[in-house]
């Protein structure tokens, strides 16, 4: 199983749960995040002090799944979460080796 | 033309001269330090229903991405106002001229001396001058402020910026002088009285006196309309300016789509409270002396917006399933808009029927209605002020009938309430709800058009999507 | 009975009336314009003091998913009972009757017309009824919405909606009446007039007409117990309600094991601030004029404040290692309470060492006695205000002493200020803080069984887990 | 000496007087209930404007680690002020005794009964005594907790409650004894009749006595500075001690190099709105009584206020690119605070001009010359107050000038309003601000100095870094 | 070494940090986020305006833990977590490379 | 690719950013969290009730770099954020298997 970590612009959190609920993953988790990187952030001035804000605002939603459907997972968070402007974001895959279900305590794929 | 003259003002002027004991001295009207007292606290209280009050009432639904915008704005509209009603506005709207619009004369307050006395409705009883155009300074304020409610969220600052002032000048100056401006009491009682005193000779110029007394007032004025402290003025005329400026500006980027939830419903309660404590000024304040119908308006002022927002917690109780805070207090607010024009002329009991019945109808109107129609009026400006507005000026008229509590009308030409005809004072409201929205609602139109092609009036998308805080003003309302 | 009367009112009328220079004219009481302004101004101290000041002091100290619940029962608490108090609260309350309860004949507020004088604590004196009729109104309103700071967080709204009508009708219109109802100055000055006047063979029969005049009051009153703002009546009253709730209510889940700090000090602060504000309505308005007593009132109303606000924060910085905030405001309550039933009576020294104790008792029961015991009241109503409004009830007693910078107490059958006793006054409070005791405590836990029984008074715990405002109001405070 | 006396009050008494009705009876000065209700509406509208006001416009500029200790600070200020004036300060200030500072006589308000007139600015015009004694204690209280708005962040509270209590009786009270006190208008008035009066042989002797009357008073009052309000007395003032403490007290940790972004402009705008809201007690209230000036007052704390929050916004729109709402709002205090003094001398359109200056030059020295110099004066207590202060203190001196349509000054030795003479009122302005900066400055300073020796200013680095909430009271604000 | 991620209820958090401490695990680090899954979320209104909410609040725990104990924390963090109803959350295991203690450069076990 | 995520001390983020900008590293993704260890947290009093509050303030800090400048990331990260105080916290590395640039689709090292 992996986790498809993906950072994206949080107006885009709806239609990246229903590209995902549209292939079958029904569960996710979502942080609201801060994000550096290329997009540049704005001014702030308060009275005489000027501030220039480098972190934006994104979500971080992770997603569990089983591994063979990564690739399908990826696609469908880049085609929704795409609005082809810097700062859309990045998506990062990574390997779990256990996943369990606290409420009936089911393991791995059944999970998910 | 008739010698009648219909007058806001709904207490016999008699009653509320002996009650405060304040004799008419030959010398002209006195003042009395309680009435100047109160108008001073009456004043204020207006001003902080506004900001913060109606700011926060109004911050308080936006998205916090929104929020210094929706307060900026309101606090503009508040500061452009005052400024520009003690350089022309009081004159344009509370001097002579025509039957719509006043005169410059009064432009700057020039001829205003601290100790100017001001009319009140009771024959020789006065305020300062000052007082009075303060008072209703607050009044072209929040009516100003309270239209910005239905585009907040994409509007562009710089565009209201443009519009604020140029819809004072031609859509509210003329409206209120319309129902407002009249000549005084002192005046008609004065020119009723020669007319008796005159003999056979004297007559004729003596009737031709008090006519010209009669005819120096605004035109809805004369139709006989009554509104004690605003429900057109104020509520009517800014809830059709906002319903055409939704329609204008369009919908936010999203709406019925993404979740926009209030960011604080604390802020608005706070703000909806305080828009009741400073309505205290607002209604009682209008009958410009501690006396009579100040009285009156105050417990209705109490009464009506009690019911309402009961009347509307019930309403979504049952047909929702749950009653909400936002619904009460959403039934507050348009508690306090329906009682403003009857809260002078309604009884106790009338005004609490007046509420409960604004409570539902308003609950209606912001539920099913606006969703079958489909406009974005973001804080529902139209669906409570206009429509609360219009439950308000209506029930005025049933209302100020005695046989129904009411206080009557009073008449100055015959120092008494004059006979209450159904007919009449309705035909006179409906005349003021109709003129009002055409008025508004097309002026209001015209202008939003030209501060389009001027500035613009909307604001780039990735700029609505980000929010106005930070591109509009460059400040973000929580770190 | 006896032929004295004791009397709320502070200060000697004669001096309030020389103050005010009102003449008392023949023809009945004079309503001075001041007075009127003043009242209306206090009327809506009292309100804002309320809503938004004591929902924002108790929805401060909440967590955030029970925000709008409390906001939401404080305002049901006050649109509730302006309604029903106008309907037949104010009636009961405030017409004569038995010594525990009045009757209906102003239901409806049926013969109070605009103009009708109200009396006041000064012969000669009135204001304009339906004033005081609101005036009233929101002292009951507040009373209502005090008590329910013990059991927020768990409680149902709809048991709170069935409660708040029940308890004004049978807890606080009694105790109201008992406590405040009288026949007034006039009435008693002049059946003492007439008894001077009266010749040998009249005597009999004017002894009789003043016994009738002071006859025709409420039980505590007619005790000689005195509460000059509500100390018993509201605070005692309202303090033990809520500890009986809190005991039938039962603690909050995980009361005690979880963490529940309030979610913003700041709101806890504001409403702190806006109670202090509203109180000066609340105390000196209680003099119902502009003069004499306000006086006291408004400045003790300052002082005990302050000095309740530094003990309580300097007893934690001691006691604790820290002065906090909420302690520091807490005080601010505490001496608040403390003052209302001495406010009018006390000197301005007196009052500073009553607010110094009030802070430092309240603060030693809210913290090591709250803890011994092991009840849930949430936010304390127990420990502040009926602890703080019994010192004040007993305070009251020994400062209303002339030797102490006391008023005394004025008795309107010689018009002059009476004799002070200790022994008397002392028994007649102690009688008016157990009765209050006795008939708030037992009456208001057979109200919470009946709404039990009828609509259930805990929410399922699934939904106290997930929180009020989304599960009883469909909403959440903040997005 | 002259016997000529410049007098605080603008407006000529008589007009007052006239406006009021109030005859001025032989046996002394009457209290005019419309003047007591305004003085108690007027006091506590004071009081809001503080807390919670002041707190919550300087709290929201904080980071949210410290905003309680803000709020904190401002209520404790407040609260030890109030103990403090009913104990000696308002002793010290408004008895005579040197020019500089005043006597005990008055202590624990000995002598002060409940019905003892206090003077106002017109003869035989009295309030009670008592509430003027709290309206100024909230003046006191005001400037006390004006000034800690450029050391908070940084301060550890245990030094800020040992320097209040100094900084009160060794800067505030010296102060507003030179620039307030004086013998009054009756006192004068009898003197300069019975000089009139008096025949040859009794000239001399009347005379002298005159001098007295006119020699009894503070040491800048005599200098003829005029400052209605407390241009000098509490903006100046609290400025330049708040600038001297940020000097002292040091730069914040990170400043200059971490974000320091307010953490709720909302709460930073209720404050601001707050501010004006009280404003208009603060002003119109100093005129004692609800009359003559106090309109005026009440007319220019509408539109220099409006003008400033609006010039500034402007200002910072053309020069930053963006008008933010922090720049409006802090225009609007910018505005209160030089309209301050000028608010019963100035017309209407000269309160405009003052306050369109005033934005500007703020703006200006909050944001180009701080940055220029360096300092951490947090919140700008001196960009806005002291600044501020000085162009409105200065502007009065002008404004004043009947020919500009001020008010004159009134002369109550003649009485009637004084020639004007710009170079007499613009040495004796000029004076007062010199006077005032030198001995708060260097008052301050010293005190500063002593607190740190006994208890240290500085919180600890990691403390200053964790917030002052947690590590000064034990809280948070939010959870 | 692997890192124990767990999506919890957040009136468990207690709970959930007492039964790792009774194993002996003395550090974790917990983040608020929202959960999409099974559990349904409930419908808020505001004046005429429904929102379906299916984002609920839900706390993330991460316990960086030796291998051999990761059994020990699952057990620890389900026993704690559970109750029975639809919403407890997921725990998922993943593999940790390198661990360091900023304050000390103490690295891997001693890490932790 | 390897995820080097750390927890270090609010403060400390203008330090660290600055650290791996000087290194070359351009994009991170920041997480506000509660952190619990060593470090004690301290007591708060709301009237009777005291609470000790041992879950503190922390930054979660995370970037994606290629495998070969783990190390370097590693030190940068350390010599920014360390205070030598307790509660200076912690650094985790574990791999990621594929990472996206949503906006151009480019992957892996190019998306970094
Ligand atoms: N190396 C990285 N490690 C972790 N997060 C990153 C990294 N690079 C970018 N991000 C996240 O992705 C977001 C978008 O990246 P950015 O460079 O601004 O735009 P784009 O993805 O379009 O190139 C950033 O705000 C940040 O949250
Ligand atoms: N595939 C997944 N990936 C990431 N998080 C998940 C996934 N499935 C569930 N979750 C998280 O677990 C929480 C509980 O899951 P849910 O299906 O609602 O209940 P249960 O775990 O009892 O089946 C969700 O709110 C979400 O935060
Ligand atoms: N085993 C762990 N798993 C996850 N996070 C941890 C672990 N141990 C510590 N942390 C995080 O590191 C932070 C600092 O740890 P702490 O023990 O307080 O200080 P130090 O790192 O100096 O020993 C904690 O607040 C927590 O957020």
């Amino acid at each position: 199983m992996k986790i498809v970590m993906a950072i994206i612009k949080p107006f885009k959190l709806e239609e990246v749960r229903d590209a995902l609920t549209g292939i079958g993953v029904h569960g996710l988790t979502v942080t609201e995040v801060k994000g550096y990187g290329r997009q540049k952030g704005h001014t702030e001035i308060y009275r005489g002090a000027e501030y220039a804000v480098n972190f934006l605002p994104k979500l971080k939603v992770e997603v569990a799944v089983p591994s063979d459907i990564v690739k399908k997972v990826i696609a469908a968070v880049t085609g929704a979460a795409k609005t082809g402007q810097i700062g859309d974001g990045k998506i990062f895959v990574y390997p779990i080796e256990h996943a369990v279900r606290i409420r009936t305590g089911e393991t791995d794929a059944d999970a998910l | 033309m008739t010698n009648k003259i219909w007058l806001r003002a709904g207490l016999p002027a008699l009653i509320a001269a002996t009650i405060a004991a304040v004799p008419a001295l030959a010398e002209g009207p006195t003042i009395d330090k309680g009435d100047t007292a109160w108008m001073i606290t009456a004043t204020v209280l207006v001003l902080v229903m506004t900001v913060p009050g109606l700011a926060l009432f109004y911050g308080g639904l936006v998205r916090s991405k929104n929020m210094l915008s929706t307060l900026m704005q309101v606090f503009y509209a508040v500061a452009m106002t005052v400024l520009i009603w003690v350089i022309y506005g009081y004159s344009l709207t509370f001097t002579g001229g025509s039957d719509f619009i006043g005169g410059f004369s009064k432009a700057f307050l020039s001829g205003i001396a601290p100790d100017s006395p001001g009319g009140t409705f009771s024959v020789g009883v006065a305020i300062p001058e000052l007082v009075f155009v303060m008072f209703q300074a607050t009044f072209a304020a929040i009516t100003a402020a309270l239209l910005l409610g239905s585009i907040v969220e994409r509007t562009k600052f710089s565009a209201i910026a443009l519009f604020i002032p140029l819809w004072l000048t031609f859509v509210y100056f003329p409206i209120a002088h319309m129902v407002w401006y009249w000549a005084g009491p002192d005046a008609i009682d004065a020119a009723a009285k020669a007319l008796e005193a005159a003999d056979a000779a004297g007559k004729a110029a003596a009737q031709t006196k008090l006519d010209e007394a009669l005819a120096d007032a605004g035109y809805l004025f004369k139709a006989g309309a009554i509104d004690f402290a605003g429900g057109t003025v104020v509520h009517i005329n800014s809830g059709i300016a906002g319903l055409v400026g939704a329609l204008l500006v369009g919908k936010r980027l999203g709406y019925g789509k993404e979740l926009m939830p209030p960011h604080s419903l604390t802020m608005t309660y706070i703000g909806a409270m305080l828009l009741w404590f400073g309505w205290f000024g607002f209604n009682a304040g209008s009958n410009l002396e501690a006396a009579g119908s100040a009285v009156v308006a105050f417990i209705n002022t109490f009464v009506a917006t009690a019911a309402a927002g009961l009347s509307w917690m019930f309403a979504e109780w049952i047909v929702k399933g749950k009653p909400s805070l936002l619904g009460a207090v959403s039934g507050v607010v348009a508690g306090l808009v329906a009682v403003t024009p009857a809260s002078g002329f309604a009884g106790a009991m009338g005004a609490i029927v007046l509420g409960l019945i604004a409570g539902v109808v308003c609950f209606f109107f912001c539920t099913t209605v606006k969703n079958a129609i489909g406009y974005d009026d973001a804080l529902d400006v139209f669906g409570v002020h206009c429509i609360g507005g219009i439950v308000g000026a209506l029930g005025t008229g049933i209302l100020v009938n005695p046989m129904l509590g009411g206080t009557g009308v009073f008449d100055y030409t015959i120092a008494k309430v004059g006979e209450y005809s159904f007919s009449t004072q309705m035909t006179a409201q409906v005349t003021a709800v109709v003129v009002t929205l055409l008025w508004s609602g097309i002026g209001s139109a015209i202008l939003y058009k030209i501060v389009d092609i001027l500035v613009g009036l909307r604001a780039k998308p990735e700029e609505e999507r980000e929010g106005l805080d930070i591109n509009d003003h460059g400040e973000r309302a929580y770190s």
